[in-house]
């Protein structure tokens, strides 16, 4: 055990944003298997909305979450001293989903279209920039509603022609009510840095063992999860809230999500070439939509000597 | 001014008056027969809860009759109602003075005359006539609330001369007044009624005043309610202060508390 | 024949404030509040993006000011609580006569009347704008929810508490129901009216504001969402700060209104 | 010796209704509104993930009933909420009284008290949480709040709105501040106190369903997260309207302990 | 009975009351002077707004004297009230009842007791009595809004009285009152004064009831306040109500009027 030899095990929270959920199989697994026990830590879940806790990490009240990767770069423009240490999705989660009638095959397909998304910010918004750049449109090309949290409700009603959602989500929702899907994504077009496990500088500058105890086991608690699948998903049963009570329809659906979420799981620690990418690519497109103003300095955003 | 029977404004013919309710019926008015003589001033006296107001009600209106009839310069209440000129046979002053308090002391006294839907200039030449009536000038744009007690009733008996009615019932017009202001009022309400030439029926509770204001008293008795005693007032008219201090004042007023205890 | 003017007492004895103080007082809470904020910030020494110091979000609100972003989406949020209090009101007002003449619904409806004051918006909006749409229209039919009821209420207490003095009145004077309803019902109910709507002004700042955080592209909950998501919390301060303040002067427009209408009332001065 | 009471006209003249009509109306509301659903529900034939039947949330209910998930998620947000009723309440009941005491301090408070009323909870039940932390503690502050303002508005009124006379009385009495505290302020204030606490209660349960949507993983609003995370409408509705019917019980236990505390006070039967 | 002016209940020397406004100051009372024997009844008749409340609220400590002084029973009433025997000392009795709402008809009698911190068997036995003298047996339980507004003012005296105080004052008590129950409630409160042997001090505006009741009449002037008149009434005590119609009562009558207007 790297940390905390001969003592108890340390309480930490990890924080996750969102709500209980299969995508979160990993944490789960982490827990139930002891990988975090065996690193010496006795890990809590808890869940939030993403801004407030990435706000609470960066001021040093949280330790550790999971954020997306621009989060990281827009609160560390705002002086937030937040730092990725080890990465959970390899590519950027977020795609355009359309009926089949819609016949939105490509990109470029967008233009002139009703497009729903949550709202203009977070991951959707900054995805959907992505794809639409990545195809030379602008934002006068197609138009754009908040629609809140309803992709998939609003799609079907007819009230918009394409949502922008979680490619591990929505699409598989659809397709598992019976609707035909096309599906655009954003990691197609462009490499963007995705989820990752987040800290803030003093918890690396003061324990940097704590830091990577939780980032291996972080690690680990992945590549398991994604090797083992089905007893994942028993897992997840034990930890989502109201999973035990759907219908068996609906319960295939919530496995089907985990395992599309698993397609893009990072199982093994990126090379730093490539996380350097990523990470600029990002960098680029929020310079871009104004999101930010200034170039940052990307190595201080993410670091690889803890997750492996 | 001296009553004549042969001709009366008021006849109740036989009138009873019962109100159902779940637990039974309770009957007010019993049989009542009696008229009231064209322009005279009449009091009621009678103890509390004996249905003295059920009677102004049931006169004017407001609640069904269950016998008898009730008739007005010889025509029925009931065929009167129907007829929309209804309005202009009964005026009604209640306890309180009931104005309306988002409305000014004109608007409330051209209140009746509105609804009947006169011209505006016929309106404004009968509120002016009655606020000089009542004494109330200067204080047409007031509104309720910043009246006196006095004055509110002043308004609201102008507000039911407005429709120019041949009867004038009032019940117990001013019980919300102190024993000094009641007096100007009862002085000052015999003085319209001298210059209007109206039938006035009027409810009250005490004996002087009715004595003072009235050529009748009518004493109900205690519920179901009957006559039990019907008393000319012989005074002279016009009547001041002093004759509350005659010796015939006295004596009446001495009859009458008698008859009530 | 002059008496007295009835509340000549009360009128001497209620407390008289100077207009001087009547701007000094709200000053002086504003340069209270400013301090304790300050004081605040300087003591716990949070990171700006947890607690913005009060010169951070003055500068905010200045550039915003300039670029026209704050009026454009102030804007757009009082257009939605002023057609929300419109069509809120409106139906309010029309559906409350309508029951309070039939009795036998208005018990049927009562059940829903509290419940539904109860439900909280925030809840119920992604179903609204599942059902209507994300635009304009779901915001002011959100607002116009929050309006109806609590206007919907004071109506039927209102036209209730008509006294039955006044009813019987007209009633003696034969009135028409025309006539009772606008001589005698719609001004008796105009107080309680107006004060529920202007409990409903305050609801219905609520309303667009829930509206606008669970989805939207413009206006002052959006741009809460935007402040939040850019990790700006000055931003966030001066959007609600400036929400307060609408609503404020919203809550004193619609007091202003009720004094002007009811002038006829002895008017509780120190009435909230 | 014996004359008759005052308002036995009054009384006699009231509406009666029998008590088993009281409960036939509510429920056939309630029938009415399902039947409603129904007909929606079949007329529209929307997908069950944006409108179930009533079949289907019924069904949803006696499963989470029966496993006791739904009384672990009820019976916290209950706990937040009557924490936040008694925390807020009482510390609006004792502020109010020394406010009032002070009235200069009063003129100075009283542009926050409408601003605050003005505050969307949605809006700052973020910065609250960031600045108090996810747990129990920032749903009852929240609560709290909510129910803080209203209360606070009330028992100034209240205390503000105790007969002259009356305090004369005492006055003349030699009353000690005491107990004139106890013997009239307290009493006289009940009343309005109490229909605050009212009013609080229906918005104590909006301020804890507003702190759970935006975190929690315990309570009526966590359990709307979830069912709109797993589209799983029914659950959404079951949440929905078990606080729904939470809140209108609350509304009606504080207005029963009004009547109970007021019966001194002529009941106004027909009050909502 | 009879009035005994070397020990005095009341004493007023040289008694002035201004109120300083932002305006300018308004002068109610004017070097008044005047005693009120022990055990004597009072009445004091005056125009509205002259300054009776006034000086009834100056003699019960509740508004501060500019000058002169006011004496009960030798002891200045400043020294009086820093003394907390104060209470025992004057008892008021307003115009409206100003009960307690939310305390029942026993609670509201036993309230200055509550305040007096009297033992709960002490206060008990007052109330008890107290119900009795004032006839409201069987209402003790009942809620003011459930008394009638003859019984409300009943329980306001019975109030005034638990106080046992010396001198009871009353402020128009009457004036809610219909004219019926007024006479009536006149001859209870000349009762319990017979039984309790107390100075009364009583505001009213009705000439018959001042007359009636007391054994002496002041009345005051308009504003600044004055006494105009000193009318000692010598009617044979015990008085019943044929004591109206005689020529003695009719003569005072019209003297206190000819006073007033
Ligand atoms: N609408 C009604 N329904 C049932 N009972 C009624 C109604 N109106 C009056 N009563 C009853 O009829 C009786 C007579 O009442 P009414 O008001 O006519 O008496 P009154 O002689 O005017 O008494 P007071 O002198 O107190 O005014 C009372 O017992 C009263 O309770
Ligand atoms: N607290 C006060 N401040 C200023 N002026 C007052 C106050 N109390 C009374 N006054 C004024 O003093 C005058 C006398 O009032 P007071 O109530 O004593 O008259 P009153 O003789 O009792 O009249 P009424 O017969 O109408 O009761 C009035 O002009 C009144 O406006
Ligand atoms: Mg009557
Ligand atoms: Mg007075």
């Amino acid at each position: 055990k790297p940390f905390a030899e001969n003592e108890a095990l340390r309480p930490v929270t990890l924080n996750l944003t969102y709500i209980p959920n299969v995508q979160f199989a990993p944490y789960y697994v982490g827990i139930e298997k002891g990988f975090f026990a065996e690193a010496g830590l006795d890990v809590t879940l808890a869940y939030g909305n993403e801004a407030d806790m990435v706000a609470l990490v960066g001021a040093g009240k949280e330790q550790f979450m999971i954020a997306s990767g621009e989060q990281v770069l827009m609160s560390r423009a705002q002086g937030l001293p937040v730092v990725s240490v080890a990465n959970w999705y390899s590519d950027y989660p977020v795609g355009v989903v359309a009926l089949k009638e819609a016949n939105i095959q490509s990109p470029a397909d967008l233009k002139g279209k009703q497009i729903g998304l949550p709202g203009l910010f977070g991951a959707s918004y900054i995805g959907f920039e992505a794809l639409a750049r990545s195809a030379n449109l602008s934002d006068s090309d197609y138009s754009l509603n908040s629609i809140g949290f309803t992709q998939v409700e609003s799609l079907v009603t007819g009230q918009v022609e394409a949502v922008v959602g979680y490619v591990a989500n929505e699409p598989v929702q659809l397709k598992a009510r019976g609707y035909e899907v096309d599906v655009l994504r954003v990691a197609d077009a462009v490499d963007l840095v995705g989820n990752c496990l987040v800290t803030n500088e003093k918890t690396i500058a003061d324990e940097p063992d704590f830091v990577k105890a939780m980032a291996q086991a972080v690690v680990k608690s992945i590549r398991y999860a994604a090797e083992n699948p089905e007893e994942a998903f028993d897992i997840c049963k034990k930890h989502v809230e109201n999973l035990n009570q759907l219908s068996p329809e609906e319960l295939e659906i919530q496995r089907q999500v985990m395992l599309s979420s698993i397609a893009i799981w990072q199982t093994e620690p990126l090379e730093h070439v490539e996380q350097f990418r990523k990470w600029q690519n990002m960098q680029h497109l929020l310079l871009e939509l104004g999101l930010i103003n200034e170039t940052l300095d990307i190595e201080g955003a993410f670091s690889d000597t803890f997750d492996r | 001014m001296t009553p004549s029977t042969a001709d009366p404004a008021l006849e109740l013919i036989q009138l009873s008056v019962e109100f159902v309710e779940s637990d039974g019926s309770l009957e007010v008015l019993s049989e009542l027969n009696f008229e009231i003589a064209k322009n005279s001033f009449v009091c009621l006296i009678g103890p509390s809860g004996g249905g003295k107001s059920t009677l102004l009600r049931a006169i004017s209106g407001l609640i069904p009759v269950s016998q008898g009839k009730i008739i007005l310069s010889g025509e029925p209440v009931q065929v009167i109602k129907q007829k929309q000129k209804y309005r202009t046979r009964v005026g009604m002053v209640f306890q309180k003075p009931n104005l309306m308090p988002w409305r000014t002391l004109w608007q409330n006294i051209s209140l009746p005359l509105e609804i009947a839907k006169l011209s505006p200039e016929e309106i404004a030449s009968r509120v002016y006539d009655l606020v000089e009536l009542m004494g109330l000038q200067g204080f047409e744009k007031s509104y309720p609330h910043e009246l006196s007690g006095g004055m509110a009733q002043r308004v609201a008996i102008a507000r039911a001369l407005a429709q120019d009615p041949d009867l004038l019932l009032l019940d117990e017009p001013f019980a919300q007044l102190d024993a000094l202001n009641r007096e100007r009022m009862g002085e000052e309400l015999m003085r319209v009624w001298e210059e209007k030439q109206k039938t006035v029926l009027m409810v009250t509770h005490a004996i002087d005043e009715a004595v003072f204001l009235s050529d009748r008293v009518l004493v109900f008795s205690k519920r179901p309610a009957q006559l039990m005693l019907d008393l000319p007032i012989s005074l002279e008219r016009p009547r001041n202060n002093n004759v509350r201090y005659s010796p015939k004042f006295v004596a009446l007023t001495q009859e009458l508390h008698a008859a009530l205890s | 024949m002059t008496e007295p003017l009835k509340n000549e007492h009360a009128q001497r004895l209620s407390p008289r404030i100077s207009p001087l103080l009547r701007i000094l007082y709200p000053l002086g809470s504003v340069i209270l509040l400013l301090a304790l904020w300050q004081v605040l910030y300087s003591l716990l020494k949070l990171p700006a993006f947890i607690l913005p110091s009060p010169k951070m979000v003055w500068d905010k609100f200045l550039l915003i000011l300039l670029n026209g972003t704050w009026w454009h989406h102030l804007s757009w949020t009082l257009l939605e609580i002023l057609l929300g209090l419109l069509i809120g009101g409106l139906a309010a007002t029309l559906i409350g006569y309508g029951l309070s003449k039939l009795s036998f619904l208005e018990r049927l409806m009562a059940p829903f009347l509290v419940g539904s004051s109860s439900l909280p918006m925030v809840a119920v909006a992604p179903l609204l704008i599942i059902w209507f749409g994300a635009g304009l229209g779901s915001k002011v039919l959100i607002c116009s929810l929050t309006v109806f009821f609590p206007v919907l209420v004071n109506v039927l207490v209102g036209l209730r508490n008509t006294p039955q003095e006044l009813h019987e009145l007209m009633r003696s004077l034969n009135a028409s129901p025309w006539q009772k309803l606008t001589m005698l019902e719609l001004p008796a109910a105009l107080p309680v009216l107006l004060g529920g709507l202007r409990v409903g002004t305050t609801l219905s700042v609520i309303g667009a504001i829930v509206g606008e955080l669970v989805s939207s592209d413009r206006g002052l909950g959006f741009l809460i969402n935007v402040g939040r998501g850019q990790y700006d919390t000055a931003l966030v301060f001066v959007a609600v700060l400036s929400l307060i303040l609408m609503a404020s002067l919203l809550y004193y427009v619609v007091l202003l209104l009720e004094r002007r209408a009811l002038v006829w009332q002895t008017w509780r001065k120190d009435h909230l």
